[in-house]
């Protein structure tokens, strides 16, 4: 056990699970780095550094950098993976998206299906989301709502250092696609995670905090905001339950509906765009499912239906924060 | 390449099992028997079997919606397909996939597909695996001409020249995509935008088995030893609609009359064999009997066979939810 | 005003936008037909023959034939909206949206927002969804919601004839990027519809059937079942408010509040597969909004968060139906 | 093409303005006060000038996430580019865009980037703008090395052959796509692409103001005139990192230095013209202090404007909702 970060926590699986499977290897656009450069040949490990240093170890036929090409190579590990390997793509933005999304919902999501059960299509792309970096409106998105969307598809989302690394070896370790989604602006942040490889299952919530008062579901880089908003209302003496549902796909709504069960009340926080939205979709199964138990309206906390501006002042003014989630709380006690 | 009889009577067989399949589909389809959409490969027989006889059970392939033909040469079952078309619980697919969804992983077919350039990229990856886990195997990626307008087809070449990939692309250029010409639709030449990626590439007359067979023996062994991906452009003949209900009138008038009667590579085979001595027509027509009868039987036990049970829609969406 | 099929007023929309304006074109696979080809040049008229004689009136220089290259093609029709033309492009099914969604959403639905106001993009995207058709998992899907959750896209759902023609001509004069769902299985279906050009505005739900004890939402060809069901249900004295909302984005919730606030009970129809979908997103909103009027859960009537499968049999179970609603119907009045 | 004394003073005024422009950010972003991704363009300035010299106010242009140095030759406001940059209300798009959306549609610049190969398709639409309302126009889409690998780009010169429309593609090639060499992520040759799709194109050293110019006067010309698109090919060089904030570990050793030395445009043309007598160092000393003071100006009004108000974040999305 170590303090680490969420890019560490994430560079760590990566390097256990290549060490413990020849099978999986990893891909993308400068994931090693440059490749056919004179300079250095651990040159990158992608924008960010996650996946520096694998290269030296692994070599570069496990560790694959591919031109700029999403369709061709997102699509060639769906091949690998239906053929024998247990590829991680690397997806760099979840905004570029657009360009490839035929080879992750027409393809890998529906082989077994079309296939009548008769294909298995190990593959993880991991992908960078979320706002306030900076990065304007087309490297800013969420977005996870779409790929939860798609029937066969996996999706996580972790919140913390610790959650990436189980999720991780869990996504690599699970024979159905997943799309591994990692805030951009966690990768600093630093948890105790153990040193060894360990798993935590899909479709098994965390409950953050527990409480009487009102449940509070968050995704990612929220589950920090409610998180936060819960310790502020404590102070009030509200008692707050957090849930963070660490998979989107498949999704644990028992644990909600329990929580929702016993407090009544409930707040969506969701950094996605706000139309069907992964904040839609807890209301609407906590409104269809647990509606006698509901003391207040559910209310969600999502940005507005704009994209994601550039300017700190806007984006800082875009963004779920603790306030609001304050906000909404006292809204449904009131 | 000189084959020996054995491998020529599986050609024929073959070709011969593909074309009877197809016209039958399209009777059976014309009576109402099968729904959705159904594009039939008949006419182009040559290109899935020159091609896929040079294959082995290392090797994938990845077809396209005109699937058929790619599934019967790289060896699925005819009664399973035929079950699939049908929507049976005896398909190959349980008839979760139909005409254009149809694959079996253990035969090395990966799957007929709806999206047009949807099989190139995951034939790269196909390729990958091979190449990843040293298994010797090579990998096909069969294409329509309109196909090779998309930008994942394209996509393709470059990553499988960049990563030097045991891939053969094959472009089946039956003169149309949909309705449309492939000499309007197709800039420039397969041969010329194959040689842009530094791909070895190769012209065939899609009515020649042989020279079909060629190519393809040069483009695998080329693959196996690591010299990387080839393109294999095919000249051939579509002799149904783009799919069963489309009344062709784009085509010119007597065209497809003409192509039965002096472009037909099954015609073509036999005269060839025939002429050269190395079957006797006898025997080529034991073929025709036996697999005419094979696919009367399919088409028994397609109709015999249950619909799928409700419950099972639910199933084969993960492998663990 | 005369009987019409829908694929007819689609057609003649079309026909009267280009005569009326000389920037309306028309571009897609096949949407003329017949390019380099000896035969027929009116041969296709797409698929299902839609845009069937546009070329002979407006030429292919207003009717024009594309490569199998959609990125290219609906790019090509965004960056010429973005510089003076009112192109509609023809997305043949939407399941082909992976191909080419950058273009979509990346690049038409942002301009005007990354550009500080200063971008106008009139580009309608005319696509085909929707289950019936025995067409498969990549042939058959709604999808939607996933265009519903992108902020700078408008979505319009015709559940007619009359609707078509109406929402396409608003469509075409809109100054927004719209996205124009046709369900395949409503093609033949025939309504009154006016022989004059008329539209109908975007974000103004559509009342089909008003009751009081019950409000139906429903989408598309849900519509259809939606109203068969209302009627059977009045025929045992369940009086109930079909809503068609017509467009998904602008969404009229105000419509379906004020009707929510008289019955107090809600079902959602909803073709699409289940999860974030218009389904959760209506159901979501009404919660958040209407809470202290629902008397009783709110029920989602969708398919499984399955694939669509291609035997009739799985298929004729996958759709959501009549029977289906009235099910939903009867449990939220029980 | 002999160009006036008039042409060669904007030309070097602008390549100027580009070098100090970008110059200038890299400082400003070092100090902390630009915020985001900014990819710069100095070293590369001869490209946007020397192509953007041969259009007019009919004639659009795509841009990348690198594409500072396309909107300063195509017009842009320097002060709103600046504040746009810093993320400030006197910016081109009111800040919402920043760095990688830099766009001024009423001077014919379709916008920067964030999509690599999201220009290429937007741009034959432009064409077809052009084409359909027959106004004489032409349109231009830059691109890197790496952006030639997308599916998007490569349709793009299908669609632009097929349709015959006035583009030009140019690729900006600085042998770099982030860390990744173009000789080994191109498989091929950028001219063997273009042939391979029927389209003319030529290859120019892109330190070389007057070869850009040139190449690109006759694809201007060839598009004017109903011939259709061209591709041009440039060897350039950036001088700063992919981003700013990347250390360029891959770079050979002295290998900025170097360029900055021998192969820089500015120094070229500098070279160039006075040796030919054409112009006097005088006067592009003169240019020199001119626009730095102007590039001061911009950076001090960016600094100065203020944030834009929260209301505007709800702004802009659409036309009507
Ligand atoms: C991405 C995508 N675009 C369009 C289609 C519709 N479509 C199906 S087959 C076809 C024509 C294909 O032409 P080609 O590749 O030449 O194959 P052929 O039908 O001639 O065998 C088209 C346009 C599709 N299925 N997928
Ligand atoms: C679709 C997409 N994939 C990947 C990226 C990330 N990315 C931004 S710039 C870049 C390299 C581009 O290289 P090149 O086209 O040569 O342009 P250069 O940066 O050299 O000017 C990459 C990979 C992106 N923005 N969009
Ligand atoms: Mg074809
Ligand atoms: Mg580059």
């Amino acid at each position: 056990m170590s303090k680490k970060s969420f890019r560490q926590a994430i560079n760590e699986a990566l390097a256990q699970e290549m060490r413990r499977d020849h099978r999986v290897i990893v891909m993308g656009e400068d994931v090693a780095g440059g490749l056919g450069t004179p300079g250095d040949q651990d040159a990158w490990g992608g924008p960010m550094g996650v996946t520096k240093g694998l290269v030296g170890e692994f070599g570069r036929e496990r560790v694959l950098d591919t031109p700029i090409t999403e369709s061709g190579f997102i699509g060639a590990a769906v091949g690998a993976a239906a053929t024998g390997l247990r590829p991680v793509a690397d997806l760099m933005f979840v905004d570029f998206m657009g360009v490839c999304f035929d080879q992750i919902f027409n393809q890998a999501a529906k082989f077994r299906y079309m296939f009548g059960g008769k294909a298995v299509t190990p593959v993880v792309i991991r992908t960078m989301f979320g706002a306030g970096f900076r990065a304007a409106s087309q490297h800013s998105q969420c977005l996870y709502p779409i790929f939860t969307h798609i029937p066969g598809l996996k999706v996580a989302i972790p919140s913390n250092a610790y959650e990436a690394k189980g999720l991780l070896i869990q996504a690599i370790r699970d024979d159905d696609p997943v799309i591994f989604f990692e805030h951009k602006m966690l990768y600093d942040d630093i948890d105790e995670v153990p040193d060894e490889p360990y798993t935590i299952p899909f479709g098994e919530a965390n409950v953050t905090r527990e409480g009487t008062d009102l449940t509070i579901v968050a995704f990612g880089r929220m589950v920090k905001f409610a998180n936060e908003a819960a310790d502020l209302l404590a102070k009030q003496k509200i008692s707050v339950t957090v849930i963070d549902p660490r998979t989107t796909s498949p999704m644990d709504y028992d644990t909600i509906l329990e929580s929702v069960e016993e407090t009544g009340r409930l707040v969506v926080v969701d950094e996605a765009h706000p139309r069907c939205s992964m904040a839609t979709d807890v209301a609407a199964f906590v409104v269809q499912d647990a509606f006698k138990h509901l003391k207040a309206p559910i209310k969600m906390v999502t940005p507005p239906h704009v994209p994601v501006p550039f300017s700190p002042a806007l984006e800082d003014e875009y963004i779920p924060n603790t306030a609001r989630i304050m906000a909404a709380a006292r809204s449904v006690l009131a | 390449m000189q084959l020996n009889r054995e491998q020529l009577l599986a050609a024929y067989r073959m070709m011969r099992t593909i074309r009877d399949f197809e016209d039958r589909v399209h009777t059976e389809f014309s009576a109402g028997g099968i729904p959705g959409f159904v594009h039939l490969y008949a006419g182009e027989e040559a290109s899935a079997v020159g091609i896929c006889m040079n294959l082995d059970e290392r090797d994938k392939i990845a077809s396209t919606h005109r699937g058929h033909g790619h599934c019967i040469a790289k060896g699925c079952d005819v009664d399973g397909m035929m079950g699939e078309i049908f929507g049976k619980s005896n398909g190959l697919c349980g008839g979760k996939g139909g005409s254009m969804h149809i694959a079996d992983l253990s035969k090395g077919m990966m799957g007929a597909n709806g999206i047009v350039g949807g099989g190139p990229p995951l034939i790269c990856g196909a390729a990958l695996t091979a190449k990843t886990l040293k298994t010797g195997g090579v990998a096909v990626a069969f294409m329509g001409d309109g196909a090779s307008n998309q930008g994942t087809t394209m996509e393709s070449f470059n990553l499988a020249k960049a990563w030097n990939l045991p891939v053969i692309f094959v472009v089946e250029d039956n003169g149309y995509a949909e309705s449309t010409g492939s000499n309007w639709s197709v800039s420039g030449t397969q041969l010329g935008r194959a040689a842009g990626f530094g791909i070895p590439a190769v012209q065939v007359d899609g009515l020649d088995f042989f020279a079909i067979y060629d190519a393809a023996h040069e483009a695998v062994e080329r693959a196996r030893n690591g010299g990387g991906p080839s393109l294999i452009h095919g000249k051939l003949n579509r002799y149904y609609g783009h799919f069963e209900g489309d009344a062709m009138t784009y085509r010119g008038e007597g065209e497809v009359e003409m192509l039965r009667r002096d472009h037909d590579p099954l015609n073509f085979f036999r005269k060839r064999v025939t002429e050269a001595g190395l079957l006797e027509a006898a025997q080529l027509d034991e073929i025709d009997a036996t697999v005419q009868a094979e696919i009367d039987a399919s088409v028994v036990k397609a109709k015999g066979a249950a619909m799928p049970v409700a419950s099972k829609l639910l199933t084969d969406v993960y492998v663990s939810y």
